[in-house]
């Protein structure tokens, strides 16, 4: 069930990040002497300040965040599936060293890093603003990966594995990883959620790419042009919305895979049984 | 004594330190000395069973047996010769003729894969297979030997469709695949229901007389051993403690302790119920008791038993024990 | 009067609430040589400088601390007579000394000389008169030597070991106001009794809150303030709110922002594409949308308007930039359309800008440019268009006293380093021995016809050559409630730069101020 | 004397594809003081049983149908089933204590053993005083063999034996009528398993309560029970004293779970073993559940389920046996 | 107490670790702070100031292992330097005054949001099946929102709207600081909103993480057991169920601070805050490397010691770590 809205949800924003944009076509940066107009049909969601389309913004926002948070999450998925199952796999000093870089990592408050990071990086596009909220948000997975791939390679398949003769790289990505994939699938989920706000947050201070459309940037923007002090609630609502939206999505989603797994935390209908 | 010698350990002594095995979240372990001074030996055809209670060290003669990790001293030998690489290609060889089977049917099999996968798995890395229709048939063939049929029907099943029972079947198949010597069951029995246990003791009874494999059954049970195995070893506190043919030594053991086991386990058939006095807990192996280990809870112990561990003492017909009272008698006789 | 704010005037002249930099709080630093996001009105409101010079009527220069200077020959020595009966607020006179001491400060501690005066040597002819030597002729810098350096007194500043990191906190100056509180949120400032324009300021307190750029807004939007200097975004909206006789505002032009094109680009070198960039851009749009109207589009001669009206070339007075997409595409007709592909740099901070560099993208497009806009970080685009690493940009130059310092910036060939090296100034790297003989002119006389002369010459080459295309101009913010003090510089009487942020001009705004007929 | 009847007992697991009848149609006596041995395969219902009576049982499990009735030393009847909360606090522990299968698991692990007697004693006596409950909490470990001075460990101090032996202790506590043992010496090795057998049979002479006892080991419980009762698929398919289950089993299923022990003494007896494997609960074999598996299965019992009747010396629900057992 | 040394080692070395970071990041990353500062003063600094100017501020030529030595040197005595933005002040006289109201904030509104969450986690978690399973969408709502755009909608209805409370700085301007009553009453009335954002935005992730944790706990034995053995559900919950629950809720809280500390450096610029997030965001902007360095420093410190608390904290509570070796 909550895997289903969620899923509905996040389709629906990818289906608008995919497709809208070809739908509405209009340059989202677009300006027009209509500004700050309320919604209304020919703006459903209104206007800027300068007059650009909020529902087009919306729509064409919808692929940077999402590409971004998609972008950051993969590579950072990459490495915490890297450092964690080999560290984990292997064991020895290679563990120790990434075990102790990833600890660092998830220690280090990771907003001020990105915000100190990126206030030094000198090309803010997309792609330079999703490596370095990769960079700060591997950590969390490659931990989870560790502790599952320690308990994983303990098991018995894998000592069968090694046993009939695999070799080590076949054993970590034929054995192991599989069953660790629903873990890599929430740890995932839960960094594109992590990478959407945090990209939103860097936007949102100016820090990433302004003259591209997203989220965070249009929220920079409503709050550059005082969208709150003059009442213009279309202008700051629809971003957050769509941010807070897709990570209950997303959220949605994980803690679905999080009951698939252990059912003990679905939610329950109580029958008024005699128990 | 039937075959000849395939599998042997020779004095093998196995310490767990802290940098290696599972390290508590808190901080380094003492050493744990699992295993100590184990010599054991495996024949062709026959069904050796290794009896102890838990935690005293079965399964890690077992892994020291199949290389899994290393001994911290003895050696291994494999049809005489001493087993020395521990990577590469002659180590795989080692893995080919010396295979394992796991106490958890529902751990041992990846939850991901298909039956036909573990069982072609091995068969693939051992070069055993010509072609794709030459696997077919050889992964029938092994589903055939456990029992598996209508193979067509087990080949493209994942491990939760199946029972415990069958699951342990593909466990035993999958070691058949890359054509061992030896096998090592460790308790490969005990998480199955009383019902079918007999099956899978059978199926690798069978193999053992068959296949003329060397057996290695290790168990908590020792009524089952009596059943299935020629010799049984019993193994107290990471040592051994005595050894003989089944039938001999579970109806007149030499030791105190297997005759405390002996007592110990339920038997409706038994004509008086055991006396039950405190024997204390089993000791901790990261400071085990001096000399003999098991003096603290031995009735007759001696005050020699505390100060020296007893040496192997020959009973005749291939039975020996280590206890200093199995000494005196036999030197007084 | 006898100066003391006490009594009735002081219960009926209430304090004036100011915003002059956004600050989250401020550091407990009045050094005046300090950069101005210390504290604001350390330089103008305590310490005065010997000059008033009036950026929005250049030329137009009042003697303040100074009667009076007088130039040697060939511009190198400079001799102020002091005014008489000038006292710190500690009592003591001001005299030659603290003059002489001030700039020998600026001589010893490069750090504090913001303005990079070479000076040569000082000395105090007599108690009121002070001679200045400098390495070079020095005509050009009369700003910064008079209008932009504080004076502060030699027999406090003397016991400082380390000038540089002296914080000064409690400062001493001979300014209409001394500090009378201070705290990290808010700092007062109070009348100095003892002024030496008499009767003077009749505002008796100053209130400093601390307010961020978002603050602010609110602020304004709830009367907290009389008197800001701060971009609102929607004025009429947040701050005027319907009462346009009390809530004033004023954005005087304050620099010029043009259109860089850099000159190492083969295509951009070409005047024909310059000029066609030029007449496809339509700035009153620009300045309608993205500015928000609050400025004016520039001047062809990019001359600060009004106020520049002596420095305009005759032929060219009422010239004005019109859209003409014909004339552009006729005159792009020889340039291979290939090369018409550009990247527009802009800070991405600056948000005007990026809207309007929206809008030359689509204004450009209608005449087959083709730009790419790129927002970068500050710090990016500072190092970018310094170094010459663009094809387009935006960038705002001040004005100084005169149009010349804004010109001259622009233009001067000695500034236009080469591609990879960072340049102060002329960042489209414009090179013509005619602009340089021009800028070398100015500098080396002390007319001001001849100057205003050169000034106008400089502004043909702009209309004519169109080294970089002027948008629009900058503006200075300030908003001002008329209802506790009125007296503010207006359209109608520019005296001072209206911005409470501009030092020394805000002081003088203060002294202008007479509290409102009830 | 019967303290506890069960009577037609169903309990349901709600889950996604269907109900599983974990246990269906149960009746049993527990007699005042006797040890009832409950042996059955892996899944065959017992734990959801025992859960059932002790009213412990959480969602998705539900209780469907049948009752089960307490009968008080002095007093009437009392219907577990129907005992509002207060009531239910008090008949727990007070009448009836459970001790779990993994005592490391049924301990609180971040509370002293000594606390963990402590609370009980609080709450259901409260008018000890804290010196009276100190003074009962050593005692109760001693009289199960562990020191008093282990009052202040915490479970995760003790072994495995002892942990076990605690949860005894913590059982004991309000001489309680009824304690249900699940599975109490399975994780423990045949030593110590046989220690606390011994235990639990002499503290129940003295105290005199009744014990159900579960587990899936036949020849255990062929040792210490009294009587013993057979699970099969959710129900209960015989019954008897422990002698006679012993000597002649009337279920086949009886039959053959007791040659599938190897023995230990006495010739090598050939062992029969069960094929198949135990059913889906979800859709049982229709008619008894256990014909699929059966060496004796007619074409009667895929079609009619056997009711569990007195037989000669017990209850047995089989067709083949209406009246007689299958002796070999 | 074996444990607590190795993770003190564990501190030490991630300190180390955020210190070196700290100081290469700056370096290896272009960008000059003084041209970026004349661009930013809009002519009232002549270019040709500029070398003195970085003299004054202090910018070296040195090798950068000299300069990493200096740093270290500098860091052993306190000294971080004097930030740009505010020349000549030292970044540690800049910290000091912005700390306190971050700690303060921070502080207080992590502890409401940790206790409220933790204890709604566990009502959730025992009383599954009932009204309170409503909150759970709500949390997971709130779980993906961003703080600031919490912090902006708060600002706009209590702040704009209704105008029940302040939207910026920390105190009213009419109030002197002081331990006078008025001062504290006009500290709370400003820390309100921000506070209430930091709750809410972070309560859920508790909600959510000791529902979880307890919901498991629930199925344990010894939870069971207790039930049992005839306690009050209100005993079974609490010094039972959640009593362990909350133990591996102690790391990932501690672990989460980071992330909370993030968020408010977010919500402290929506409300003009006079913390540690909104002079680190000053610092960003005008490239002050020393004002960064420090504030990120200071902040990677906190997080530091919270965690090596909350490992304090885990030791106190879970008896299995206190065991000494034997
Ligand atoms: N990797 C390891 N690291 C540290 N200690 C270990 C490791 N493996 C086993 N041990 C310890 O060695 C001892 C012997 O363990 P082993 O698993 O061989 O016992 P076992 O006889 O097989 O017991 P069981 O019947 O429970 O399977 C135990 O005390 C165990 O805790
Ligand atoms: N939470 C649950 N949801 C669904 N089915 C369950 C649940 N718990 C138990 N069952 C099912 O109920 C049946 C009886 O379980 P129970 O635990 O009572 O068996 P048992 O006889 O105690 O087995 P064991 O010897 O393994 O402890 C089993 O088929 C089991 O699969
Ligand atoms: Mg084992
Ligand atoms: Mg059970």
């Amino acid at each position: 069930m909550k895997i289903r809205i969620g899923a509905g949800i996040l389709v629906f924003f990818a289906l608008m990040a995919i497709f809208g944009p070809l739908l509405i076509g209009a340059d989202p940066a677009a300006t027009s002497d209509d500004g700050l107009q309320g919604p209304s049909a020919a703006h459903w969601l209104g206007t800027t300040q300068t007059g650009q389309d909020i529902l087009t913004q919306i729509v064409y926002g919808a692929r940077i965040s999402m590409g971004v948070g998609l972008l950051s999450a993969v590579i950072a998925t990459l490495l915490a599936v890297a450092v964690g199952l080999v560290g984990g796999y292997f064991g020895g000093a290679i563990d120790e060293t990434f075990s102790v870089l990833t600890n660092i990592f998830l220690v280090l408050p990771s907003l001020p890093l990105i915000i100190v990071l990126a206030g030094y990086l000198p090309q803010r596009g997309v792609a330079s603003v999703a490596v370095v909220i990769a960079v700060t948000g591997w950590a969390w997975g490659a931990r989870v990966l560790r502790a599952q791939t320690l308990s994983v390679r303990r098991r018995d398949f894998v000592e069968a594995a090694r046993a009939s003769g695999e070799r080590p790289l076949r054993i970590i990505f034929f054995e192991i990883l599989p069953v660790l994939l629903p873990v890599i699938a929430t740890s995932f989920l839960a960094t594109v959620v992590g990478a959407i706000l945090a990209e939103a947050g860097l936007s949102f201070l100016g820090l990433a790419d302004l003259s591209t459309v997203s989220w965070g940037s249009m929220l920079y923007f409503a709050q550059n042009g005082q969208a709150l002090l003059i009442g213009a609630w279309w202008w700051f609502l629809p971003p957050g919305l769509c941010i807070a939206l897709i990570g209950t999505g997303l959220a949605l989603v994980n803690f679905g895979i999080d009951e698939i797994a252990n059912p003990r935390l679905r939610t329950i209908k109580v029958r008024k049984a005699r128990t | 004594m039937s075959g000849e010698i395939v599998l042997e350990g020779r004095n093998l002594t196995k310490h767990f330190t802290a940098a290696r095995g599972p390290r508590g979240r808190f901080g380094k372990r003492p050493p744990v000395r699992a295993v100590e001074d184990v010599s054991l030996a495996l024949r062709a055809g026959t069904v050796t069973a290794l009896v102890g209670e838990s935690g005293c060290g079965k399964s890690t003669v077992a892994r020291l047996l199949a290389q899994v990790y290393p001994a911290t001293s003895g050696e291994v030998l494999l049809r005489g010769e001493r087993v020395r690489a521990h990577r590469g290609a002659a180590f795989r060889d080692y893995r080919r003729q010396v295979q394992l089977i796991f106490q958890d049917p529902f751990a041992s099999l990846n939850p991901f894969h298909r039956v036909r996968y573990h069982l072609a798995r091995p068969l693939r890395i051992h070069r055993h297979v010509r072609s794709n229709a030459h696997e077919q048939e050889l992964v029938a063939e092994l589903l055939e030997r456990v029992s598996l049929t209508p193979v067509t029907q087990f080949m493209d099943k994942m491990p939760h469709e199946l029972s415990g029972g069958q699951r342990q079947r593909v466990a035993i198949a999958r070691a058949l695949a890359v054509r061992p010597l030896a096998l090592i069951a460790d308790e490969p029995v005990s998480m199955l229901d009383v019902s079918i246990r007999l099956g899978v003791l059978r199926l690798l009874e069978r193999l053992a007389d068959e296949s003329g494999l060397a057996l290695l059954y290790i168990t908590h049970d020792i009524a089952s051993a009596r059943y299935f195995a020629e010799d049984i070893t019993v193994m107290y506190a990471g040592r051994l403690i005595e050894s003989g043919d089944g039938e001999s030594l579970t109806q007149s053991p030499a030791h105190p302790y297997t005759k405390l086991l002996l007592a110990s386990a339920p038997d409706p058939g038994r004509v008086t119920p055991p006396e039950t006095t405190r024997h204390g807990e089993p000791p901790s192996l990261i400071e085990p008791p001096s000399g003999c280990r098991f003096h603290p809870r031995c009735p007759v112990a001696l005050p020699v038993c505390s100060e020296r561990v007893p040496g192997r003492t020959e009973l005749g017909e291939g039975r020996w024990t280590h206890c200093w009272q199995a000494e005196e008698t036999a030197l007084t006789r | 009067s006898s100066g003391g704010s006490t009594g009735k005037s002081a219960a009926a002249s209430p304090p004036l609430v100011i915003h002059a930099v956004d600050a989250g709080t401020f550091q407990e630093d009045f050094n005046p040589y300090h950069l101005e996001n210390v504290n604001f009105g350390t330089s103008g409101m305590i310490y005065e400088t010997l000059e008033f010079f009036n950026k929005l009527k250049p030329g137009e220069i009042t003697p303040w601390l100074a009667l009076e200077h007088q130039w040697s020959g060939d511009g190198k020595t400079i001799t102020f007579t002091l005014r008489d009966g000038v006292k710190w607020t500690d009592g003591q006179p001001f005299t030659a000394d603290d003059v002489v001491f001030s700039f020998d400060l600026l001589s010893k501690n490069p750090e504090l000389n913001r303005s990079a005066l070479e000076i040569a040597g000082t000395k105090a002819l007599a108690p009121d008169k002070v001679q200045i030597t400098f390495k070079s002729t020095s005509y050009a810098k009369l700003y910064n030597i008079a209008g932009n350096t504080p004076i502060v007194p030699k027999h406090l500043w003397e016991k400082q070991q380390d000038p540089v990191t002296f914080t000064n906190p409690k400062p001493v100056g001979t300014g209409p106001y001394k500090l009378s509180k201070f705290s990290a949120q808010l700092y007062e400032m109070e009348k100095n009794p003892g002024y030496w324009q008499p009767g003077k300021p009749e505002v008796p307190t100053l209130k400093f809150p601390a307010y961020t750029a978002n603050a602010v807004q609110t602020a304004l939007q709830q009367g907290e303030l009389d008197w800001a200097g701060a971009f609102v975004p929607d004025i009429e909206k947040i701050y005027v709110q319907g009462k346009p006789e009390v809530n004033k505002f004023f954005f005087p032009p304050e620099g010029v922002v043009t259109l860089l094109p850099n000159q190492a680009n083969p295509t951009l070198a070409k005047p024909e594409v310059r000029q066609a960039i030029s007449l496809a851009v339509d700035r009153d749009k620009l300045v309608r949308v993205a500015e928000r109207g609050y400025t004016k589009a520039a001047h062809p001669t990019g001359v600060p308007m009004p106020g520049g009206e002596a420095y305009l070339p005759p032929e060219y007075k009422d010239a004005a930039f019109k859209v003409d997409v014909e004339k552009a595409k006729e005159l792009l007709k020889g340039v291979d359309p290939a090369k018409l592909s550009f990247t527009l740099l802009v800070p991405s901070p600056f948000t005007d800008w990026v809207n309007a560099a929206q809008l030359i993208r689509e204004d450009l497009a209608k005449v087959g440019i083709k730009v790419d806009t790129r927002g970068v970080a500050f710090a990016d685009w500072v190092s970018k268009v310094g170094k010459g690493d663009y094809d387009l940009s935006i960038r705002a130059t001040p004005s100084g006293p005169t149009p010349y310092f804004q010109l001259r910036t622009m233009l001067y060939g000695d500034l236009a380093l080469p591609v990879g090296k960072a340049a102060t100034g002329n960042y489209e790297r414009w090179k013509d021995a005619e602009t340089d003989k021009l800028i070398d002119a100015y500098a080396a006389t002390e007319d001001q016809a001849e100057q205003e002369k050169t000034v106008q010459a400089l502004g043909k080459i702009m209309v004519e050559k169109l080294p970089t295309v002027p948008l629009f101009y900058s503006a200075a913010w300030s908003q001002y409630r008329t209802d506790k003090y009125v007296g503010w510089p207006s359209e109608q009487d520019p005296y001072a730069m209206p911005s409470p942020y501009t030092s020394p001009d805000a002081a003088v705004v203060l002294l202008h101020l007479k509290p409102a007929a009830k | 004397m019967n303290v506890l009847e069960i009577r037609e007992l169903s309990v349901d697991y709600h889950s996604g594809g269907g109900a599983v009848h974990a246990v269906a149609d149960v009746s049993l006596d527990l007699r005042r003081g006797e040890i009832l041995g409950l042996a059955g395969e892996s899944g065959s219902g017992k734990s959801t049983l025992a859960n059932a009576v002790a009213r412990l049982l959480r969602p998705p499990a539900a209780i469907t149908s049948g009752s089960v009735v307490y009968h008080r030393r002095d007093g009437g009847p009392v219907d577990v089933l129907g005992l509002d909360r207060g009531a239910l606090r008090a008949f727990r522990w007070k009448e009836l204590a459970v001790v779990f299968q993994s005592a490391m698991n049924a301990l609180n692990p971040v509370s002293a053993i000594g606390a963990q007697i402590d609370d009980v004693l609080r709450v259901h006596v409260p008018r000890m005083s804290r010196k009276e409950r100190v003074e009962r909490t050593a005692e109760l470990l001693r009289r199960v063999g562990i020191g008093a001075d282990r009052r202040r460990g915490y479970p995760h101090e003790l072994s495995g034996g002892m942990r076990q032996r605690a949860a005894i202790a913590i059982a004991l506590a309000l001489n309680p009528e009824i304690i249900i043992m699940d599975e109490p010496t399975t994780a423990l090795d045949v030593v110590v398993q046989r220690e606390i057998l011994h235990e639990i049979r002499a503290l129940r002479e003295e105290y005199g309560f009744a014990v159900v006892f579960i587990t899936h080991d036949l020849s255990l419980l062929m040792e210490i029970s009294d009587r013993i009762a057979i699970m099969y698929a959710g129900r209960v398919v015989e019954t008897g004293s422990a002698k006679t289950l012993h000597k002649a089993p009337s279920h086949p299923y009886t039959l053959g779970l007791l040659r599938s022990f190897p023995r230990l003494h006495g010739p090598r007896e050939e062992l029969l073993g069960i094929p198949g494997t135990p059913p889906d609960l979800r859709s049982p074999p229709p008619g008894c559940a256990f014909h699929p598996r059966c060496r004796f299965a007619m074409d009667a019992c895929s079609e009619r389920r056997p009711e569990l009747v007195p037989g000669a010396e017990g209850q047995v629900a089989c067709l083949l046996n209406d009246d007689t057992g299958v002796r070999q | 107490m074996r444990f607590l040394a190795r993770r003190l080692g564990f501190y030490l070395l991630t300190a180390w670790a955020a210190v070196t970071l700290n100081f290469l990041i700056p370096r290896l990353m272009p960008g000059d702070p003084v041209e970026l500062l004349v661009a930013r003063m809009r002519g009232t600094v002549d270019p040709a100031a500029i070398d003195a100017m970085r003299r004054a501020f202090g910018i070296s030529d040195a090798s950068l292992w000299q300069q990493y030595l200096d740093y270290l040197g500098n860091l052993a005595h306190g000294e971080l330097g004097r930030s740009i933005t505010f020349f000549p002040t030292e970044v540690s006289a800049v910290i000091a005054d912005a700390l306190p109201w971050t700690l303060g904030l921070v502080g207080v509104a992590t502890l409401i949001s940790y206790l409220a969450g933790t204890s709604l986690g566990v009502l959730m978690a025992w009383k599954r099946g009932t009204w309170l399973d409503g909150v759970l969408p709500a949390a997971t709502f709130m779980h993906a929102v961003p703080y600031f755009w919490v912090a902006l909608a708060l600002v706009f209805v209590f702040g704009v709207t209704l105008k029940w409370f302040p939207v910026s700085r920390a105190y009213g301007l009419d109030v002197v600081p002081g331990f006078t009553g008025e001062f504290a009453a006009s500290v709370l009335y400003h820390a309100a909103l921000p506070a209430v954002t930091i709750v809410v935005a972070s309560m859920a992730d508790r909600i959510l993480g000791m529902r979880n944790v307890m919901v498991t706990t629930l199925g344990e034995d010894y939870v069971v057991m207790a039930e049992a053995k005839g306690l009050t559900s209100r005993r079974v919950m609490w010094a039972y169920a959640a009593r362990n629950a909350i133990l591996p809720n102690i790391t990932s809280f501690a672990l989460s601070l980071g992330f909370v500390v993030g968020g408010s450096v977010l919500t402290e610029i929506v409300f003009s805050y006079p913390g540690i997030g909104s002079m680190l965001l000053k610092g960003v902007e005008n490239e002050d490397f020393p004002l960064m360095q420090g504030i990120f420093l200071v902040i990677s410190l906190a997080v530091l010691v919270a965690n090596f608390l909350a490992d304090l904290a885990y030791v106190v509570l879970d008896p299995r770590t206190r065991q000494e070796a034997p």
